[in-house]
């Protein structure tokens, strides 16, 4: 029998595992924002399991508008990328540090 | 015939048409427009001034008091614009008046090569107005007005010559020591508007004895004595404007400006503000001893002590300067014992004789080409003849000789505080006693110096320098022509003045001192009626002056008069010697008791570097540095910290949040258990 | 027409500034003539406040008012009172002054230039006019933007530092103001003062907000400790800037403690009359020293303005004192009569001074001190109007700048001899600092050659001159004018004052 | 027959091994290419689990959406850019450590707040969607179209903001490239291309000295 808590762990496992992904990417853009996708799918999850468990359909609601969301994102992301590869040939964040106060 | 409010108004505005005229349009009107408009003025004004005179001294008018128009009006309070027209003010009037006219015809003669000719018109016209708003205003606030715009005027005609640094350095000096004055001034006038509710001089003054036993609380505790504080504090206004001794510092400098205004402003009639100031506020004076002691001691030190200066100066017109310091001392003496009538009387006499006395001045320094130093005159008397017999004329009666006007009103004054039982009128009769001495010593001085004796200057003829004798341009005693006869423009206010001079204390002596002439004008309290008393053995003017020649203030003029030959016709290396004789006492009297240097060390210096401390301590350092900057500097120093951790990295930040999410995740489940 | 006087007053110059703006850059001309036109036009207008408003009656006359905000109980306010008038008369007046001052001395952007001023002139309009709080305290913040925009485009050198320091000091403080506010509105539900006038406070409640107020005004005065933008925003400020900024911007301060401090928190205000009182004595004595060093002429004029103020602070509230203490009516009358009026004169006088070291920059385009010097010899004229000012500057009977100080010292010597003393002061200290800047600039040889080159002032500057002369000569001789139309509304204050709201 | 409930939880730990695995593959390959291509299966596994709960309609589209066309795009930008792999990876292992300590601490609290134990027993219950007699899709439709009107117009607004933005930022005019500009064309001026100069008929005859220094200066 698959209870709520199966999801949720998943959710919480797959978080983490971002998490990492995130640190131990540190320099290259792309998988961090693949990492970024991960956790949107661990928040997703965790929306999917508590809408099918409170039946409430606003969870899958929002899960659409995520999906949405994230997709606008990375293809904004993605744009950006190109954009930033052509003037610095690069993606290391290392290299990129405009934002420094 | 009671007097019309539009004959008053004429005399007052008739010198400030003058003045707008030839200030306005000196251009379009040219010279002679200019002169011509302002004695014209000046001509109207004086004739009508005499006609009120006549009609309220004479005629019997009733005086007259009215408000023009309404200042302002505040609840209960009214400050209104108004003249009141008693004898002292119609005598005020007509000395005014007489000068200013006479200045204004000598100075056609006097300025006829400047520049600023019209310029100058402009100002003694609007000197005369003002001096006359002053004289017949009917209230304390058009008093005042009256009182800064003299000083506005003597201010503008002292800096008259602009470019000289010395000229621009005294007026300022002027003016200043003058506010010192008038910062008491406005302070009384505040206390008589505090106990009296009231600015109008008639209700003040009728008010004046409910002053009796009404205290002002200086601090928890002290109480001071109403009538004293009015008192005092209206006086140092007239020691400001009368120069009277701790603020008698700008009356010689103020000799920069040109001599006709000496004559007029610094010596007849302005400085003399004062004394008619506390000769009006007698009702208020009369209540306070203690005020009239302080005016009593301060006068006396002034008569003697500034007299003492004037023998030792070499300018001549500084050394009339000191003199004036010196006789303005003696009024305030007269004041002080109570004797306002006396005081007002010399007033007048010194009005003509200190002008006529200057105006010769000024025709010696036309004569020497604006040289001033009387170490390069001598022997003048051949060349100018009315000038030296004029001046001869006035310098009598400046020694108070009998016969002649100064001494009618001086000896009266000797006298007068020998009968005075003032607390300090000892001390003032010494003063005075012995201020007669110092000015017969200097008087003769400077006539020997400037007239007699053998001639000190050269004349060099040269060519191209010709008829522009610029000041102060050529060489000490050196001139570019021999001195002349000064034009009749110059002789004659000479003379005109030199009339009144001889005679006037004999004709007015009577009515004036012993006649309560002035009738209410001025108020004195039976207790200290001196005059009285004085009146008393009075046998008339002739009678008077005979019994002076026995007097001790006589025997001193005569033995100045000794001296001063001796040294000045006879031995005139003698004066060296007793120079480096009274080697100390001389220094002393040359630098003036150091005043101007303690004030200038003091005030001008102190005041500077208090402003400047001020500033630079107060508003940049700690106003604007630490407060203002400093908060800003705090802000920055803080934001250059937090800077540093915005590194720009992206996984600095994703670290920062994930961290944070740890620590709110922890936080969470804390609260949970 | 004048039911809706007071809205056409404040409007008519804001509408104006458009079609100036529209003349654009490319046409300087239309946009002066424009310019003239509408500060004419106002000035015209605000004349007819005079008859409108009567002067026997007092109170609050001309009422407008609709609703702004309902849910909040916001109306659009406005009504005026003796005070009010004769302050937007002095504005009208400046207004038209600056607009020719500025003629041709604004070259670049003069369009925008015209616009920010007539802006400006219709929001210091409604700031005094509006009787809403809210609406108070828009016009009271609006009136930045413009004033920021003259001082940090056309200014001078360092004109960044000063618009900073200007905009945020004042801004600081009317946060103070909008927390009083927003206060006053919880406890009584609504931003009309005339009800706050009534609202009864405890004497905790009323020291907060004084202070709240106070901070906010005393910035705007500027009091002492906070009055250190003043002299930098002038010295950076165009002429026109400086004008309007010591004429009637400054003025915006005390007017505010009249609406403010004085009907809302009568008792605090008796509390503290001790700290604005030594404040005042402090700015007349202290900034009069300050000043006596300056050697920037405009710095030296901003310290005198300071000192200035000092007594219009000091006449107000001088009348604590005398109604609270000594139950002196007639006393207290004639020093808020006489703040009045001071800053009616200080108004005149500040903008002449300020127009003449203005006319001095646009020839020899320094304002410091020493490079000027017997200025006289080449421009007799101009030393004719400078005198007259600086002589209404030390405060010279038969000019305007004698009246008010006159009755604030007679007032304060009744409330208490040491402060008329210390107030005294300023005869000396004033005369001091303006004839010693009259001295160093006016009178001597010229040492400067460049000076010896300034030309004599032209027609337009000796209209604006004249103008202020006649106005500074005008209150001076005869001020019974001026003082009836306040009369009434400074006799309510003052009645006001008496009422105990604990 | 094997119990229902119990296939359920089997194929649920199944695909969520291959879930965690396939995101560990994500965030440790080398090769970003790869690592994309774990990310499509972390997907479609995760995808698979949604099915298990019922989310029929959100299964698809995350196949679709993502796995059909974010992940494609992925694919199409790491292949497009020449990115140095090697210089990328520098630090991995050193971060390593620290990744694992915040993953591991981080998956301790929140399996702490969620609690596990207590929520354990608690089965997923009936279906929402079953219960009301409507397929997944229908269900979420309904809502979607109905209380949830204005925010789906606002997603798709954004979808397409963000379509739009995406070639704005990568759109690049190229000088070298020409172009031909239509509208330039057809708005010639006949007067800016041609000048219809008046001359003589016959020309006058110069000097030929005069001539010969001018011909000379031209080049």
């Amino acid at each position: 029998m698959i209870t709520l808590s199966h999801f949720i762990v998943l959710g919480a496992i797959l978080f983490c595992i971002a998490v990492a992904g995130l640190f131990i990417n540190r320099k290259n853009v792309i998988v961090l924002l693949m990492a970024i996708e991960l956790m949107l799918l661990a928040v997703n999850i965790n929306f999917v399991a508590f809408s099918r468990f409170n039946h409430d359909v606003a969870g899958q609601v929002f899960v659409f508008f995520i999906l949405t969301v994230a997709a606008a994102e990375s293809a904004i992301g993605l744009a950006i990328l190109v954009l930033l590869f052509r003037n610095r040939s690069t993606v290391n964040v290392a290299e990129i540090d405009s934002m420094k106060g | 015939m009671p007097l019309s409010t539009s004959i008053l108004l004429t005399i007052a505005l008739a010198p400030l048409v003058g003045c707008l005229l030839a200030g306005f349009l000196g251009k379009q009107i040219g010279r002679a427009g200019a002169h011509c408009v302002t004695i014209l003025g000046l001509l109207i004004s004086c004739g009508l001034s005499f006609y009120v005179l006549y009609q309220i001294g004479f005629a019997g008018a009733p005086a007259y008091n009215h408000n023009l128009y309404t200042w302002f009006e505040i609840g209960h309070l009214n400050a209104s614009v108004g003249f009141m027209i008693d004898r002292l003010t119609a005598m005020m009037m007509v000395v005014v008046t007489f000068v200013s006219l006479l200045v204004h015809i000598y100075t056609i003669g006097y300025m006829a090569d400047d520049d600023g000719y019209q310029r100058f018109f402009s100002y003694i016209s609007l000197f005369t107005f003002s001096m006359l708003m002053l004289v017949m205003s009917n209230n304390f606030l058009q008093l005042f007005f009256g009182w800064e715009a003299v000083g506005l005027v003597s201010y503008l005609l002292i800096g008259f010559w602009y470019k000289k640094p010395t000229a621009i350095f005294a007026n300022l000096k002027a003016f200043l020591v003058n506010r010192v004055g008038d910062f008491g001034f406005l302070l009384g006038i505040a206390a008589v508007l505090y106990f009296m509710g009231t600015l109008d001089y008639a209700t003040a003054f009728a008010a004046a004895p409910t002053l009796v036993g009404k205290t002002l609380a200086i601090t928890q505790g002290t109480h001071w004595d109403a009538a004293t504080v009015i008192c005092i504090l209206l006086f140092i206004g007239a020691m400001g404007k009368s120069a009277q001794v701790p603020l008698h510092v700008w009356l010689p400098d103020s000799m920069e400006g040109p001599t006709p205004i000496s004559a007029l402003i610094h010596a007849a009639t302005m400085v003399t503000a004062g004394i008619f100031m506390v000769a009006r506020m007698s009702p208020f004076f009369e209540l306070s001893t203690t005020a009239l002691s302080f005016v009593l001691v301060i006068g006396a030190t002034g008569a003697l002590f500034t007299g003492m200066i004037g023998i030792v100066q070499n300018d001549i017109k500084r050394v009339i300067a000191y003199s004036t310091l010196s006789q303005l001392g003696y009024m305030t003496v007269a004041l002080g014992v109570s004797v306002y009538a006396g005081a007002v009387f010399h007033l007048m006499t010194h009005a003509f004789f200190k002008a006529l006395l200057f105006l010769g001045a000024g025709s010696v320094i036309i004569a020497m080409h604006h040289e001033q130093d009387m170490r390069y005159m001598g022997g003048l008397r051949k060349y100018m003849p009315i000038t030296w017999i004029t001046m001869w004329v006035g310098s009598l009666a400046l020694c108070a000789v009998p016969f002649f006007s100064g001494f009618y009103s001086k000896d009266a004054i000797i006298e007068a505080v020998g009968e005075s039982h003032r607390w300090g009128a000892s001390y003032a009769y010494f003063c005075v006693v012995a201020g007669a001495f110092v000015t017969a010593l200097y008087t003769f001085r400077q006539m020997y110096l400037t007239f007699h004796g053998k001639e000190r200057f050269t004349v060099v003829e040269h060519h191209g320098h010709g008829h522009h004798d610029d000041h102060g341009h050529h060489e000490p005693g050196v001139l570019a022509h021999a001195p002349k006869e000064s034009p009749w423009v110059v002789t004659l206010p000479l003379i005109l003045l030199a009339i009144p001079s001889a005679l006037v204390g004999f004709f007015t002596v009577k009515p004036l001192l012993f006649g309560h002439w002035f009738g209410s004008a001025i108020h004195v309290n039976p207790a200290n009626d001196i005059l009285g008393e004085m009146g008393e053995h009075f046998h008339g003017a002739l009678a008077m002056a005979l019994d002076g020649f026995i007097s001790l203030p006589f025997g001193l003029v005569v033995l100045a008069f000794a001296i001063t030959t001796y040294i000045y016709l006879f031995n005139p290396a003698m004066a060296d010697k007793v120079k480096s004789l009274l080697k100390p006492l001389w220094t002393v009297l040359d630098r003036k008791y150091w005043v101007d240097n303690v004030y200038y060390a003091l005030f001008a210096t102190g005041s500077q570097k208090l402003g400047r401390l001020f500033w630079k301590a107060g508003d940049t350092a700690v106003v604007d540095g630490v407060m203002v900057n400093g908060s800003a500097a705090t802000v920055r120093r803080i934001a250059a910290g937090t800077r540093r951790l915005q590194s720009g990295y992206l996984y600095h930040y994703a670290f920062a949040m994930i961290v944070g999410l740890i620590l709110l995740l922890g936080g969470y489940w804390l609260i949970g258990q | 027409m004048f039911n809706h006087l007071l809205s056409l007053l404040i409007w008519l110059p804001i509408i104006g500034a458009v079609p100036v703006l529209l003349a654009g850059s490319g046409r300087p001309n239309a946009a002066r003539w424009l310019a003239l036109l509408f500060m004419v036009l106002t000035f015209v207008v605000s004349l007819f406040l005079l008859p409108q408003y009567n002067a026997t009656a007092g109170g609050m006359q001309l009422v407008e008012s609709h609703v702004w905000i309902a849910s909040l109980g916001v109306h659009y306010g406005l009504a005026v009172d003796g005070i009010s008038v004769a302050l937007i008369v002095l504005t009208t007046i400046v207004g038209i002054l600056v607009v020719v001052g500025a003629w041709e001395v604004i070259k670049v952007n003069t369009h925008q230039y015209m616009a920010a001023m007539l802006v400006l002139e219709g929001l210091m309009i409604g700031v005094f006019c509006a009787t809403d709080a809210l609406l108070f305290y828009v016009f009271f913040e609006a009136m930045l933007i413009p004033m920021f925009i003259l001082i940090g485009v056309w200014g001078g050198p360092r004109r960044v530092y000063a618009t900073l320091k200007f905009f945020i000091y004042t801004f600081l403080g009317s946060v103070f103001m909008l927390i009083a506010l927003m206060y006053l509105y919880e406890r009584s539900g609504t931003f009309d003062m005339h009800v706050w006038a009534s609202l009864p406070l405890t004497m905790k409640e009323q020291t907060w907000l004084f202070f709240g107020f106070l901070i906010a005004f005393a910035i705007k005065v500027p009091m002492v400790p906070v009055h250190t933008w003043l002299p930098d925003a002038h010295v950076e400020a165009p002429t026109g800037g400086s004008v309007v900024l010591a004429a009637v911007m400054l003025k915006v301060g005390t007017y505010g403690m009249l609406r403010f401090i004085l009907p809302i928190v009568p008792d605090a205000g008796e509390h503290f009359t001790w700290l604005i009182v030594v404040l005042s004595l402090i700015a007349i004595i202290y900034i009069g020293y300050v000043a006596l060093v300056q050697e920037d002429m405009k710095k030296l004029v901003a310290y005198s303005s300071i000192a200035h103020m000092g007594f219009v602070t000091l006449g107000i509230f001088i009348a604590f004192m005398l109604i609270r203490h000594d139950g002196n009516v007639d006393a207290a009358r004639l020093g808020m009569q006489g703040a009045m009026v001071q800053m009616i004169s200080h108004g005149f006088v500040s903008g002449a001074m300020f127009t003449c070291i203005g006319v001095m920059y646009d020839r020899l385009h320094t304002r410091l001190i020493k490079d000027y010097g017997g200025l006289i010899n080449v421009m007799p004229w101009f030393g004719f109007f400078y005198v007259l000012f600086a002589m209404a500057n030390c405060g010279l009977p038969g000019t305007s700048g004698f009246v008010g100080e006159f009755m604030v010292i007679l007032a304060s010597f009744s409330a208490n001899p040491w402060i008329g003393l210390f107030a005294a002061f300023t005869l000396i200290i004033g005369a001091g600092y303006t004839l010693w800047l009259v001295k160093r600039v006016l009178w001597g040889q010229i040492t400067n050659p460049h000076v010896a080159e300034m030309k004599e002032i032209n027609g337009r500057e000796t209209f604006v001159l004249a103008a202020f002369a006649a106005l500074v000569l005008f209150i001076g001789i005869w001020p019974e004018p001026l003082v009836h139309l306040m009369d009434s509304s400074v006799t309510q204050l003052v009645q006001q004052l008496a009422v105990h709201k604990i | 027959m094997i119990n229902l409930q119990v296939f359920e939880l089997v194929c649920f730990y199944a695909f969520a091994v291959i879930t965690v695995g396939a995101a560990l593959a994500v965030i440790t390959l080398r090769n970003t290419v790869h690592a994309v291509l774990a990310l499509v299966l972390t997907f479609f596994s995760t995808a698979c689990i949604w099915m298990l709960a019922e989310a029929e309609f959100l299964a698809i589209a995350l196949i679709v959406v993502y796995v059909g066309a974010v992940m494609v795009l992925f694919l199409f930008v790491v292949m497009m850019l020449d990115i140095d792999q090697e210089k990328l990876r520098e630090g991995f292992v050193k971060f390593l450590p620290v990744g694992l300590i915040v993953a591991v601490v981080m998956l301790v609290e929140m399996l702490a707040l969620i609690g596990v134990r207590a929520m354990h027993a608690q089965a997923m219950g009936v279906n929402p969607a079953t219960a009301a007699g409507q397929s997944n899709t229908a269900w979420l439709g309904t809502a979607l179209y109905t209380n949830y009107l204005l925010p789906f117009e606002i997603a798709a607004l954004i979808l397409t903001v963000g379509v739009v933005v995406a070639v704005a930022l990568t759109l690049r005019q190229r000088h070298s490239a020409k172009y031909q500009m239509a509208s330039e064309q057809v708005s010639v001026n006949p007067r800016d291309r041609i000048r219809i100069v008046k001359m003589d008929a016959v020309r006058p005859v110069e000097p030929v000295v005069a001539a010969a220094p001018e011909q000379e200066s031209k080049p």
